[in-house]
């Protein structure tokens, strides 16, 4: 059928279709050029930069302090764990060993911001699909989190609650009660974004055998997260490469090996039981001491190269500084995630439906500003 | 032209009395246009309140509350806003297709109201067709919709349009058969005959089994006739941004969004005239008030469209083959079946009666 | 499909990774100076065998390009290229430099990892860096018609840039 | 047989999700998670660190603790404090000393990141929580700290 109108004489064109930047499905200014036969993707191309600010660039000008904040405005949903990947590159390269207290601390936020944006994603995912009731589900739940973050850190989103040798103040006196009404509230919840979603067999039909990733693909692609766990990418940094108080808890490595977009999907709900079990096995015995040892008020890195990975709600972040010695980075690139899993679009989109494009892209989890950064 | 209006003799008769009968018959019908017209506009606009409350009851929200009390006044609002915005449009638009098609869509979902008998005397139009006429009649919207997504020159809007073609003339088959199916067992194509026969039991209760699977068929149906969700694929606002109106604003955006509530409303009265008994009160509780079958009908409708609102606020989205896929390997085949079965069961006198 | 598997370690050192690579090409340059992987430098007509052997090497195999970045070092621009294999779990940097900034040109590393070919359209985009046999190099961030590269160390934009 | 077991397997999903649904729905009174603003805005309290907006804290004689070490000023990321200082006999001890003319914070660019009050040695500055900053003109962003005729408390030295 395609052949004969392929050797045709009959002028064709190709059907182009701009997908964003504004678009209701691309969670931001993301821009794709879609090339469709009828319902049939035939080419995905991301067009991005619509919101890049440079922020490698204003790095190379800013204090090591001062980095930190820049980067609650990539991935603005685990902002958290950006501030910490920074501050963990500064306190490595200057061998400086954060309190006990601090490790835990940070770990049980950085937990509750991962909780934050899966059910930021969850909420979305459901819209994406058509189903526009979860999103307020999703947002019912993440906002006590949110409350969690503005009692302690001052902000809902840009939390900047992080700096290199510890954290900016001690945490709120009630934070830890709040905590755990959250996590028994949650509890109770989250089987409930199964019955209403997971279980539904138009979302299974919608889900299942669509956006296949194979392992090798994924690893090729450098899908990290729950994307590549989704394919069987034994990826996870808190697991090979622990930071923090990481290593002093246990959990398990979500891994599926079907790479659709319903093993992501489910990966993704998993990790939402790992996330409260690791907060649980923290939040009782939090140790006492400082939040912070005092660093020099002008941070200098030695000469060298340092290179930090930690594992965002999103997937690997990487910090890579390149420092002559001075007071700025020469050079600071960030790995993110987004950036990874948006290339593989193309590849898990062509041959699909329309509809399939949104509910892949829904679970490839994009986060604009991560990608354009 | 001797079309019995029936609506209220008083004012048949008062009309008559003073012009000549020609006259008199025109000025009726205008009469009775405009009562519908100025009706359905209003309850339209109310059915888009009641959406909008139903959504945020299921959302864990408020909803509308600030204009009027309790949001009363929201929708009116809304619709005064919608029609002082100007009417943009693309260049390239095939403009004579692009002003008509909101007109088709809205005429023939005000036109499908006149056959419905809203209580004993309430209906504007008793004809012996009534039911074909409805299918016929909620076959031309569609249309409409193509209309409107083709002439606009916007591929999102060509794409609602075509899937919406597809989409409307699969689950035509399925709701005419399953009306076809509650007809085997009523013996009437007129609408206020149907009723009458329910004076027995509702046809749901009469056809039993038969009857159950067609009501099941016919929501299904119906909510895909009518591009709700999670057959809304021709809005699917996350793949096509709007579908087939993304070009349409104000006044004719105001249409399309109006003839949709009316139109799930149509499928709501079908439901309520075919299945549940129409503007009959259960067990004949209220038989010597009649105007209260209005109350009845209305009733019993909106049950059916809050329904229809509970599968919206619930259910994600088909996918165009899914959706395709229902239709003619589930509901087509089982619809066949169903026919069947209800026929040996009228054959075989198998009906409960009371 | 046993996922524990990949928790098997024939993990190499620094220097069981020198002895094998160095075999491959001569002259190559090894370095843990400042860094806590170990680092090769390789001359550009090299890079691509280098690249290929090392993801294709059982022992080696370097199946995850984690991060690949475009430096200015001043007088050179060059790319570093951060890998790890997922099986064995080791790491290694390979970075390649040039001396020309008119014209900077290596060899494409996005048929042996696809996620180098967003990257390396970040780079070019950035840095001006040309990667030969890339499909599809083009601008990605910046607009076609972008004058100049932002990152690299030379670059002044009086009226968009705060420097402090 | 399996057809048919699709059909009642996929409907039973159906109903169970809409029994979620159905939940909310009968419990929604209760149950709205609406926040009504700006009705609730006299009950509407921020929590206690929440960053709204810099504030110089003045107590009743006009006195603030801000010394123009500018410290906040280098500390800034996005240049949003600018201090102008000069330096004044000071009248107690008669000699000279450097002090605040304006202490300049531009709310417009400013992105509560915290690391002013931070840098701060002798607590001049804080966080207040009035979060309704929309104004009709950028140029209302700019505000000045420190209030006309104030001087820095005696004793503070950076």
């Amino acid at each position: 059928m395609d052949t004969n109108i392929a050797n045709s004489n009959l002028k064709s064109e190709d059907y182009f279709i701009n997908m964003g930047p504004q678009h209701p499905a691309t969670h931001g200014v993301l821009r794709l050029l879609l090339t469709i036969d009828g319902e049939i993707i035939k080419k995905v191309e991301p067009d991005l930069g619509y919101i890049h600010r440079s922020i490698e660039k204003m790095c190379e000008r800013d204090s090591y302090q001062q980095i930190v904040h820049l980067t609650d405005r990539m991935d603005y949903l685990s902002s958290h764990i950006n501030n910490e990947a920074v501050c963990l590159t500064v306190e490595n390269a200057l061998e400086i060993e954060v309190p006990e207290r601090v490790k835990v601390i940070r770990t049980i936020i950085g937990e509750l911001t991962r909780l934050a944006s899966h059910q930021l994603w969850w909420g979305v995912m459901g819209m994406d699909v058509g189903a526009l009731t979860t999103y307020f589900y999703g947002f019912r739940d993440r906002e006590l989190i949110n409350d969690i973050f503005e009692e302690t850190c001052g902000a809902r989103l840009t939390m900047n609650y992080n700096i290199p040798g510890g954290l900016m103040f001690d945490i709120h006196p009630n934070f830890v009660k709040r905590t755990k009404d959250f996590i028994a509230h949650f509890k109770t919840k989250l089987p409930e974004y199964d019955r209403l979603l997971t279980g539904n067999v138009i979302f299974q039909k919608r889900m299942k055998g669509v956006g296949i990733l194979t392992k090798e693909d994924a690893i090729s692609f450098g899908a990290t997260g729950p994307v590549g766990r989704g394919s069987g990418f034994s990826c996870d940094v808190r697991k090979h490469h622990p930071y923090s108080a990481l290593d002093k808890v246990t959990f398990k490595e979500t891994l599926r090996t079907e790479g659709d977009s319903l093993a992501r999907y489910e990966v993704r709900i998993q990790e939402m039981w790992e996330s409260m079990s690791i907060i649980e096995q923290l939040i009782d015995n939090i140790p006492e001491g400082d939040f912070k040892v005092a660093t020099n008020a002008v941070i200098k890195l030695p000469k060298g190269e340092f290179y930090q990975k930690v594992e965002t709600a999103r997937g690997e972040l990487g910090v890579y500084v390149v420092s002559t010695g001075t007071k700025n980075p020469y050079r600071l690139k960030f790995r993110s995630p987004g950036f990874s899993n948006l290339s593989l679009l193309n590849h898990i989109a062509v041959g699909g439906k329309i509809g399939d494009l949104v509910a892949s892209m829904a679970t490839l989890d994009i986060v604009v500003p991560d990608i354009d950064r | 032209m001797n079309i019995t209006l029936s609506i209220t003799k008083n004012i048949h008769n008062w009309l008559f009395s003073i012009m000549p009968e020609g006259i008199a018959s025109i000025a009726e019908m205008v009469l009775i246009a405009v009562v519908y017209l100025a009706i359905f506009a209003v309850a339209g606009l109310y059915l888009v309140l009641l959406e909008r409350k139903v959504a945020a009851w299921f959302q864990l929200r408020i909803g509308p509350n600030r204009v009027g009390y309790w949001g009363l006044l929201q929708t009116m609002a809304d619709a005064l806003k919608l029609v002082s915005k100007e009417l943009t449009g693309t260049v390239k638009a095939d403009k004579f297709l692009y002003n008509l098609a909101p007109y088709f869509v809205i005429v023939t979902a005000l036109m499908a109201l006149a056959v419905f008998p809203f209580t004993q005397e309430f209906q504007a139009f008793d004809i012996n067709i009534g039911v074909l006429f409805l299918l016929a009649i909620s076959s031309i919207g569609v249309i409409g919709i193509l209309l409107g997504g083709w002439s606009s020159n916007n591929k999102f809007a060509l794409i609602g349009a075509m899937r919406s073609g597809v989409q409307t003339i699969s689950y035509e088959l399925s709701v005419g058969l399953s009306i076809l199916t509650m007809v085997l067992i009523s013996g009437s194509l007129q609408l206020s005959e149907i009723v009458e026969v329910q004076k027995n039991g509702w046809l749901i209760v009469q056809g039993h089994i038969p009857a159950v699977i067609a009501f099941m068929i016919f929501m299904i149906a119906g909510t895909a006739e009518t591009n709700r969700a999670p057959f809304d694929l021709v809005e699917a606002e996350s793949e096509l941004g709007a579908g087939f109106h993304t070009e349409y604003s104000g006044m004719k955006f105001a249409y399309f969004f109006l003839a949709e509530f009316i139109n799930m409303f149509i499928i709501a009265a079908i439901g309520t005239t075919l299945f549940f008994g129409g503007w009959l009160s259960p067990f004949g509780i209220t038989e010597s008030i009649p105007w209260l079958g209005v109350f009845w009908f209305v009733g019993k409708t909106l049950i059916l469209v809050f329904l229809m609102m509970w599968f919206r606020w619930t259910f994600p989205r088909l996918r165009i083959d899914q959706l395709l896929t229902l239709e003619w390997k589930y509901l087509l085949p089982l619809n066949l079946l169903n026919i069947v079965l209800m026929a040996l069961i009228v054959w075989l006198n198998l009906t409960i009666q009371f | 499909m046993d996922l524990t598997k990949d928790y098997k370690t024939e993990f190499m050192t620094n220097e069981g990774l020198q002895n094998l690579i160095s075999n491959w090409i001569p002259d190559l340059e090894f370095t843990e100076e400042g860094s806590q992987f170990l680092n090769i430098t390789v001359k550009p007509d090299q890079l691509y065998q280098l690249m290929s052997q090392l993801k294709t090497n059982n022992e080696a195999n370097f199946d995850y390009l984690f991060c690949l970045s475009g430096v200015d070092w001043g007088k050179e621009l060059g790319v570093v290229y951060h890998l790890e294999s997922t099986t064995h779990r080791h790491t290694i940097v390979v970075k390649v430099k040039t001396e020309d900034r008119e014209n900077p040109t290596f060899d494409t590393v996005s048929d042996i990892w696809f996620t180098a070919d967003f990257h390396e359209r970040e780079v070019f985009d950035f840095f001006g860096i040309i990667f030969n046999n890339h499909p599809n190099l083009k601008r990605l961030f910046l607009t076609e018609d972008w004058d100049g590269f932002p990152l690299r160390k030379d670059y002044v934009d009086e009226i968009n840039m705060v420097i402090k | 047989m399996s057809y048919f077991g699709n059909i009642y397997r996929g409907i039973k999903t159906l109903l169970t999700g809409m029994s979620v649904t159905g939940k909310y729905f009968l419990t929604s009174r209760k149950g709205a998670i609406t926040q009504q603003y700006p009705d609730n805005r006299d009950t509407l309290k921020m929590f206690d660190r929440f960053r709204g907006e810099v504030v110089m804290p003045h107590d009743e004689v006009n006195e603030h603790r801000c010394t123009g070490c500018q410290k906040c000023e280098i500390a800034c990321p996005n240049g949003s404090i600018e201090i102008i200082w000069d330096r004044q006999v000071d009248p107690e001890t008669g000699k000279k000393k450097k002090m605040i003319d304006q202490h300049i914070y531009h709310l417009g660019m400013c992105t509560m990141c915290g690391l002013c009050i931070e840098a701060c040695p002798t607590d001049a500055i804080k966080w207040a929580q009035n979060f309704e900053n929309s104004v009709y003109d950028r140029s209302y962003l700019t505000k000045v700290l420190n209030k006309p005729g104030s001087k820095v408390k005696a004793g503070i030295e950076d």
